[in-house]
């Protein structure tokens, strides 16, 4: 990738970019991948992805990509889509998408906040944290941080759901096999995968990005621990 | 052509067929449930994509993706549930992606009533979601025009690269009546096809993208501008019936179920000795302004419509400025009584 | 000619079949035709009705506020729909169930016991086409073999359905 | 091993928004911010020269600024 991102210093969005292109490419599925890019800060990730793409309005993209797998079923498609995106606006349609069971690839990229909008609360904004709109720290008033893998893994239709992070050398190596495993369970005809990558939104958090590697690790993992909460390949 | 006894929202589900479509994606609620329910038996049976969506939200962005790939796709839905697609519709618009909507209109607003009405004219023609998009609206008055513009509405979304709308109602939709239908077999194309602009992964080509998202400055109203542009072309396709205009002093106009109720009021008016004359649109976008201006030097005119009065606008703003219009109208599942309309014939021709 | 007829009962007394009947024996008479159902909630359990016309040219609505023919298959719906009744209109009603009081508005009224009648041909459920059968003897709107011949196109893909039909429908015309 | 060592890292300092992931990561303390600005106004990351190539750098930064090279190096 030879490109400079609009993403702010710190932000995993270039991680997560970087590994799935890699990834589409170890799996010689670049020409035949339709992705569904949301309403967020990745809206623009077509910049810098070299295959088809579209937008798709706010939260839709799993309802949008539901139904070019049916049409087109020997293509791969997947969404790319933030905590508003996918969690928040879009619950029903990702809700219903995995209990279908659509074939399809779902890259849920969560940073506990707003961040094309400036910071505000997420559905997955952590208990206590602030945010533009939780000035005084998320509260029960607020509700809970959604939690999506674990929702997931419970509905009959879903074949692959693993939660990974992009804050350690370690982790990044991991998102990547979860992306390889998430895509090719759809390559294999098995079904719904979802991977969830908790990632750095420094300037939505106000922390610098050395910091909010650390919150990633001691704050966020604590709500959404890591692992793979569902994998019947 | 056959002539075949047919419910209204049957029609709608045989005349897609024949116009080539690929996948359909809806939502029940009434009175348009037979869509929904013979689509699921039909597309099945002729081994194409039915879903039955969670919500019209999803219908519509399913429309969405299935229009992504270049295929022909609907959804069909009432007032209510065509509310909720609007922000899929306006996307439809800015990614000029051709797909065909059915509104079987009920009473609103609200969750109103399941009766039929025409309370969506607005909506249908002035915009109904964000932006500065229009829908090619045609508005079937029977059994078989709703069959025959179903059928044709894929060539035209595909013309036009918009969505088409075909706005009907409870009355149309749940009547049963003759209706002309093809006796070709249905066209099986699994192919897909190149248009240029449909994704398909990009095996051989450039990647595409499409959107409607354009931040950098101008580039929207490039956009617009060429929308606008289409929407200007589309004035050849303006489609309407008349009878007994040329010697008329007051003519009804009406569309849908109204012009039906305006067919029998005519009628009886001229049995009465009234020279009245009928005249339907039938495409409510683009509206048959220019036609109308030309007969507004001879007569006047009474607009009957199953609403407070919203296609009654687009007749004042065509005619010319000293021709008198009137309106008359029942909302929310009011039928317009032949009566009245002969009364205000009366009064009008005095 | 130009006949606008109203057919009524409860759901399940398959008055809806009754109105497409109509229908497809009034296109095999080369005639216009337009049915209208109610729909909807009152589907269920409620009352069912339907709106039929009838007619030697093109129809303009399908719906309408005043019938020359009322046909009801149970009181309910005969309270509701006979003061739409046009002065000089027909109303059939089924006797079985119920027999109106005398009325003084100048329509008249015709008491065939239909669901006897279908009983003795095998079902009750055919109380229906009974009252066809009675309606095609009262009008002479349609020839009784011209609707005999569309029963198989009304009740398509039900053929078990179709002589005990054809039965009820003589047996109301000959009532 | 002579081909690791022929392996150099290369940092496209245009595109470096200075977050520091790979200066935190280095085993080899191998990076380190450059004293001048970018066109961005960012002090770039700048590889100082010996390491074990291990590749970190190159996995944790979000900017695609980082390059393992297998060119030659001088």
């Amino acid at each position: 990738m030879k490109i400079r991102h609009h993403y702010c210093t710190g932000c995993g969005h270039g991680i997560i970019h970087r590994l799935l292109c890699e990834v589409i490419d170890e799996l010689e599925i670049r020409e035949k991948i339709i992705a569904i890019a949301p309403v967020g800060c990745a809206v623009f990730g077509y910049f810098y992805w070299n295959f088809d793409t579209a937008e798709a309005a706010h939260g839709r993209p799993p309802a949008v990509a539901a139904a070019i797998k049916r049409i087109l079923p020997d293509r791969i498609v997947m969404t790319y889509q933030g905590d508003g995106d996918l969690a928040a606006i879009g619950g029903n349609e990702m809700l219903h998408a995995a209990n279908r069971g659509d074939n399809i690839t779902v890259v849920f990229v969560n940073n506990a906040c707003y961040g094309m909008t400036g910071g505000q609360m997420a559905p997955t904004t952590v208990m206590n944290q602030i945010t533009t709109t939780t000035p005084y720290g998320r509260n029960i008033e607020d509700g809970y941080p959604i939690k999506v893998c674990e929702l997931l893994k419970e509905l009959e239709g879903t074949v692959y759901i693993e939660r990974t992070s992009v804050d350690s050398p370690a982790n990044i190596i991991k998102s990547k096999k979860a992306l390889k495993k998430a895509l090719n369970c759809q390559i294999e005809g098995k079904g719904f995968s979802l991977v969830e990558i908790l990632s750095m939104c420094p300037v939505g958090w106000r922390l610098n990005p050395q910091q909010s590697l650390e919150w990633v690790n001691k704050s966020m993992k604590k709500q959404f621990p890591l692992g793979v909460f569902k994998d019947r390949l | 052509m056959t002539k075949k006894l047919l419910k209204g929202n049957y029609a709608v589900v045989e005349g897609a067929l024949q116009g080539g479509i690929d996948a359909y994606f809806g939502y029940p609620i009434t009175p348009q449930n037979e869509i929904t329910e013979y689509m699921s038996q039909r597309m099945r049976a002729e081994d194409r994509v039915f879903l039955q969506a969670e919500s019209e939200l999803a219908a519509i962005n399913m429309v969405f993706g299935a229009a992504l790939t270049g295929k022909r796709t609907m959804t069909t839905s009432s007032s209510p549930g065509i509310s909720l697609m609007q922000e899929g519709i306006s996307y439809l618009a800015g990614c000029e992606l051709p797909a065909v909507i059915v509104n079987v209109q009920r009473g609103g607003p609200g969750l109103g009533n399941i009766d039929g009405a025409q309370g969506d004219y607005f909506q249908s023609v002035k915009g109904g979601g964000h932006g500065d998009y229009r829908l090619l609206t045609l508005a079937p008055s029977s059994v078989g025009e709703t069959y025959s513009m179903c059928r044709d509405s894929f060539d035209l979304a595909f013309k036009y690269r918009c969505p088409v709308l075909i706005l009907t109602d409870g009355v149309i939709g749940q009547m049963i009546e003759p209706a002309e239908v093809d006796d070709t077999p249905l066209k099986k194309d699994k192919k897909v096809k190149d248009y240029g602009w449909n994704l398909t992964g990009c095996l051989g080509r450039e990647r595409r993208v499409v959107r409607s998202l354009y931040m950098k400055e101008g580039a929207l109203e490039k956009l617009n501008l060429r929308l606008a542009e289409r929407y200007e072309a589309m004035k050849k396709e303006t489609d309407w019936e008349e009878s007994d205009t040329e010697d008329a002093s007051l003519i009804l106009v009406g569309y849908g179920t109204s012009a039906r109720i305006n067919y029998d009021a005519a009628r009886r008016a001229r049995e009465k000795g009234m020279k009245v004359g009928y005249f339907r649109p039938k495409t409510l976008y683009p509206f048959p302004s220019e036609r109308l201006k030309e007969l507004s030097g001879k007569a006047n005119f009474l607009v009957v419509e199953m609403s407070m009065g919203q296609m009654v606008e687009d007749v004042r703003l065509a005619v010319s400025k000293d021709t008198h219009v009137e309106f008359y109208g029942r909302p929310a599942g009011g039928i317009p009584e032949t009566d009245k309309i002969l009364e205000i014939c009366k009064k009008m021709t005095a | 000619m130009k006949k606008e007829i109203i057919i009524s009962g409860f759901g399940g007394q398959g008055v809806m079949l009754a109105g497409t009947l109509l229908c497809y024996a009034g296109m095999r008479a080369s005639k216009e035709v337009t049915f209208f159902p109610s729909y909807g909630a009152e589907m269920r359990g409620g009352t069912a009705n339907c709106k039929v016309i009838i007619s030697d040219s093109p129809i303009g609505s399908p719906v309408f506020s005043e019938a020359d023919i009322l046909i009801s298959l149970n009181c309910p719906s005969f309270e509701k729909f006979y003061p739409s009744v046009k002065d000089g209109g027909i109303v059939f009603v089924n006797s079985s169930l119920f027999s109106p009081p005398a009325e003084e508005r100048s329509f008249e009224m015709v008491k065939i016991p239909a669901n006897n009648i279908a009983e003795e041909c095998g079902t009750v459920l055919a109380a229906n086409i009974v009252m066809i059968g009675s309606f095609a003897k009262k009008t002479g709107i349609l020839d009784p073999e011209t609707i005999l011949q569309s029963i198989p196109e009304a009740l398509e893909g039900k053929e078990k359905l179709w002589d005990i039909n054809k039965k009820a429908l003589s047996a109301g015309f000959n009532a | 091993m002579n081909q690791q060592r022929k392996k150099h890292v290369k940092i496209t300092a245009e595109y470096c928004k200075a977050c520091g992931y790979c200066i935190k990561v280095c085993p080899d303390n191998a990076l380190e911010f450059e004293r001048k600005f970018n066109s961005s106004g960012y002090h770039p990351v700048k590889w100082k020269g010996k390491c074990r190539m291990c590749g970190l750098c190159y996995t944790v930064c979000p900017d695609f600024a980082v390059e393992i090279d297998d060119q030659e190096t001088s």
